[in-house]
């Protein structure tokens, strides 16, 4: 195996900014952990200095910007409350990178990103990195505000209540523009609510689409010390752990 | 070079510092190597083995509660064959004092797994967890039942010279019995605690948040509790120590040795800081200088009650 | 008006809504009033009256622990003749049940304060603290010895046909066998939990923070510790529950409720915001009705396991 | 018995100030309990809006003014860290007005201050409602950094390295003042350290002098039903309450 390198650093944090209501883009001077990076991974964050909450929090690695980076959230408990007021030059505690991150490597032509949610999270940092693919990017929410397209390229939308784009979701999409998508040759990177990975996984099964998604987990320490974060294998018995073994899978190996 | 000697000695061994990472909180101590420098640790105490290898509990396995968290991991572990051949050749490596967790669901199984590791030589000493399911008795946990811990006790000594640790269950009334009845069948030591049964309900799902339903407490909303254990174990019965507990930093860990405990160990803090046990051991060193100990060992059930 | 019935019943009385106030924590209902209007509240449980007065301990009787408190009060309490001349005018007034909680150093105190508060009107019921030192017996608590709990039980049941809770101690291994024995012997219902017994040493002096050495846990630290001891309850013995430990809002109501409670005290939350009553009913009002639920009866032990 | 009012306040910060290094001035927004409240009570506050710390804090009154109350503090734990760092519109849960205050009426003529350290707190209150009374403030520390004269008239100080007035402790500069003071018609009016409070009782008591003292304890509740704040009475068994009969006693009752 190869031996990662991991870092736990005090960052300074930059700015906090709402880039669409309720969604947070948190910019922070990170530089050892920018320069290890991968599009995909993520990092483990104590969201305060004292006791409370407990536990870091995971969030993916949004962007990567020089020695800086960011990641996006929006206000669920405590932790994301507590990071979505944290002021400039105030420091942060991350640890990372954590996880395999996408592979973004390969003679595929198109990269299709498929993100639902919050689960857009990752794919500015991917769209960037991507070397000569022609990208596609279908991007779902529940509503209008819930569609969160920062730092992506060629976008088609859909929403659940039809107001942006076509009403449905992003599987509805995907084979609405199923014309659009050069089955051979592309590879489909995803993120998001597991029932939207699920009928991902069968779209892509179905059409022999190689497929990878960043699944989600309960988890404590995040670089597999606890064996918090078990994922079911698809073939054999057991467990992989999102955190070390993924986050990011091929949809084949993993029960979704 | 320092000048307060932070070494302890439980059974036959002496440890370089009373800092052990604590069973199911260290993998094999590959990953946290990554932060710590294992060889300024005490000792590591591996992930509990079984005879054979355990896939464990399926999502949702751990969920945080107010300064706690619990976890049902189900004994995942590799199995012993395994242990032997992938994990002990790199924790051999890391010049630490390496002490092996067993955990069984009959007493043969406990019996089986010491000695197969007995004539390992990386292998410094045994912790026996108790608190695991005992099949043959319908599953209720082998650590409540106090004759069972004795005849365990009884059965492992027989096959092992080296040290042995009875970790015991707090989901008992007086933990003090079982170090009793631990030491007069031959334990070198007893640690203290294991976690405390706990669940936690979704009130939208109303499903227990934990697969197995339910899990163990860890975390600083233990430490209360846990140096309560070590306090009566300290005061009725004449056993070194291992306290374990909500331990974060050095205060915490100096209280767990005022209250009896000769050694320590570091469980959930390990995901959240995996650097606290080399902080945690130089934060000792500048206590007891400032409380002019030359020796570590002189805080040991040094309370005044 | 309220669509949803929050009313329930336990043993022979009905509550109008399942919030009570936990004893000890309320006093006997007058500052809190200052804060909260009692009579919207299912019941107040008095702080633990003993047959003579009882001064408490001396200083420190209570320390902050991560998400919780030790006390050591000492069952300081005016006794059964001033709480019945001064006290019951008191609650009488306020208009929510009362439920009176004994405490005592041996059985025949028991029956003697129950026998006599019996004959007391304002008095709805009895909430029986098992979790007392039995000066017969050396001090060992009651509450963790089984037999004791059943023998308690019988001697009170005989005295009254008023509703009686056997409030429970948690530092036991399998609280239900207790529970069972309170239903075999006559109780209406079990109060689960008590606090758990812990410690907590300045490690500058060496002694410990509570004048006491050890002090009960409560709070928010112990919530799951206290639904998993419930949930046992629930799933093996067939008694109404009230549930208790370290509820701070309506959400960690609801969980005790999925995990088996009829009903539930708040204990510790009070010191904090002495408005947590009302506001927890209000919100149980809101949850109920959002889980199209018309009462809030529906919602006991409606786990899904 | 006469019921109090009590108020729980989510009072909008206005400032927090360093008076003097390490030493604290939160001023908040808070009408009821301004109205409500006498020289000597205290309110117990709700540091953080989350779990962490559990309980609340205890502060004296330190001032009224207006609508506005103040609270004086050092930097001592968790709790007062985070106080310390709070701004201006955040929001604090305070809860008060607690225990009895000093009793300032009598016919007197002078009213004599002692103070140690942080017991210069309730003072600058205390201070500005005396009605024509000789004022004399004695007022000590470790050393010049500790010595808070915040609001305090014809102070003399004293400290234990010398860096500030005489070198010493306050029964000291007491004692060396011997000549100033009024002793048959003087009350004294005290807060500090245990050690300094016991002290201050045996000078009061040999001199017959009148002393009053406001004392400290661990709290949970601050309001009478915790029943956490003993404080052994002088002449018959038991105890009282040091939120609910206090924080201030006449020195004879107690056991300090
Ligand atoms: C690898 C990975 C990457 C992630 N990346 C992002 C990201 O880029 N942006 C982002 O906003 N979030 C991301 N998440 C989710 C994020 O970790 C949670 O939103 C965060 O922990 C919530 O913390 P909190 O304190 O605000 O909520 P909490 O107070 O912890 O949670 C409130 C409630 O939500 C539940 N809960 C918490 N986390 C989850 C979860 N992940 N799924 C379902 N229920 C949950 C809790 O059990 C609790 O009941 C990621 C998670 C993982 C595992
Ligand atoms: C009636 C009353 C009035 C008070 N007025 C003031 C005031 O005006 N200004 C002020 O600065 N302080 C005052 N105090 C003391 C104040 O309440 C404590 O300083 C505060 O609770 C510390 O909180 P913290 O979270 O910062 O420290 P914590 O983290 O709670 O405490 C850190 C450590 O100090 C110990 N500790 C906490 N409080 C005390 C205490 N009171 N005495 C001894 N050890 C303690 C704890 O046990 C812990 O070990 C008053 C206390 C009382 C009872
Ligand atoms: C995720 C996790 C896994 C654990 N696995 C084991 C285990 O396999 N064997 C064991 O004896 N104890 C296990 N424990 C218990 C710890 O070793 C320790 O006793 C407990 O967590 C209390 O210490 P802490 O509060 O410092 O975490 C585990 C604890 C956690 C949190
Ligand atoms: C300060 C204090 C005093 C208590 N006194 C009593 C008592 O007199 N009798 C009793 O049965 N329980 C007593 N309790 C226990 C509570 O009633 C309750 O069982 C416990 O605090 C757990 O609930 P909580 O976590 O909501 O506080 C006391 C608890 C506290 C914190
Ligand atoms: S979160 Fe700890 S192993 Fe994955
Ligand atoms: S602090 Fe609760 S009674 Fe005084």
């Amino acid at each position: 195996m190869e031996i990662k390198k991991l870092f736990i650093e005090n960052a300074p944090v930059d700015s906090v900014s709402e880039i669409q209501p309720g969604i947070h883009l948190l910019k922070v001077y990170s530089p050892s952990i920018a320069k290890n990076s991968r599009p995909g991974q993520f990092c483990n964050i104590k969201v305060s200095e004292t006791k409370f909450p407990l536990l870091r929090r995971p969030f993916s690695i949004c962007n990567v910007d020089g020695d800086f980076i960011y990641f996006m959230f929006n206000v669920y408990g405590e932790g994301t409350k507590l990071l979505s007021i944290k002021k400039k030059n105030e420091t942060i505690d991350v640890l990372g990178p954590l996880g395999n991150g996408f592979d973004l490597d390969g003679n595929y032509k198109q990269a299709i990103i498929v993100a639902g949610g919050l689960g857009s999270a990752p794919f500015a940092y991917v769209t960037k990195s991507f070397i000569n693919k022609n990208v596609i990017s279908f991007i779902g929410g529940r509503s209008k505000k819930d569609v969160i397209t920062y730092g992506l390229l060629n976008i088609k939308s859909v929403t659940e209540d039809g107001s942006l784009g076509m009403k449905g979701n992003v599987i509805d999409l995907l084979k609405n523009n199923i014309s659009e998508i050069d089955i051979d040759n592309s590879r489909i990177f995803a993120c998001g609510p597991n029932a939207m990975l699920r009928a991902l996984k069968s779209f892509a099964m179905e059409n022999s689409i190689e497929c990878y998604a960043s699944t989600e987990c309960a988890m404590a320490c995040g670089f597999g010390i606890c064996q918090g974060c078990p994922i079911e294998n698809a073939d054999t018995d057991g467990y992989k752990l999102v955190c070390k073994d993924g986050p990011v899978f091929n949809v084949k190996d993993v029960v979704i | 070079m320092s000048q307060v000697d932070l070494s302890v000695k439980i059974g036959k061994l002496t440890l370089k510092n009373p800092v052990l990472l604590a069973s199911g909180t260290v993998g094999y101590g590959n990953e946290i190597s990554n932060f710590t420098d294992l060889s300024r640790i005490g000792a590591i105490i591996t992930k509990s083995v079984s005879l054979k290898p355990r896939i464990g509990n399926p999502p949702q396995r751990i969920v945080e509660t107010p300064s706690g968290m619990l976890n049902a991991i189900g004994l995942a572990n590799v199995g012993l064959e395994k242990f032997i051949e992938e994990k002990i050749p790199y924790l051999e490596k890391v010049n630490s004092t390496l002490i092996c967790n067993i955990a069984a669901s009959s007493i043969e199984e406990y019996v089986e797994c010491t000695k197969t590791l007995d004539s390992q030589t990386a292998i410094k000493g045994f912790e026996i967890n108790v608190s695991c399911p005992n099949v043959k008795d319908g599953g209720l946990e082998f650590g409540n039942n106090i004759s069972v811990v004795g005849k365990i006790t009884e059965k492992v000594r027989e096959v092992t010279d080296k040290t042995i640790i009875i970790k015991l269950s707090p989901n008992v009334s007086r933990i003090s019995d079982f170090a009793k009845v631990a030491k007069e069948e031959g334990a070198d030591a007893v640690s203290a605690i294991n976690t405390l049964v706990g669940t936690s309900f979704n009130i939208f799902t109303k499903k227990p948040k934990i697969f197995n339903v339910t899990g163990g407490l860890s975390g600083p909303a233990i430490k209360p509790v846990a140096l309560a254990k070590v306090l009566e174990i300290s005061r009725n019965v004449d056993i070194p120590i291992i306290g374990i507990g909500g331990i974060m930093d050095w205060k915490d860990a100096a209280e767990f040795m005022i209250a009896g405990a000769t050694a320590f160990q570091i469980g959930t803090v390990n995901f959240i800081n995996p650097r606290a046990g080399l902080e945690i051991s130089e934060g000792l060193e500048n206590y007891c200088a400032q409380m002019k100990l030359d020796k570590i060992s002189e805080l040991t059930a040094s309370y005044l009650i």
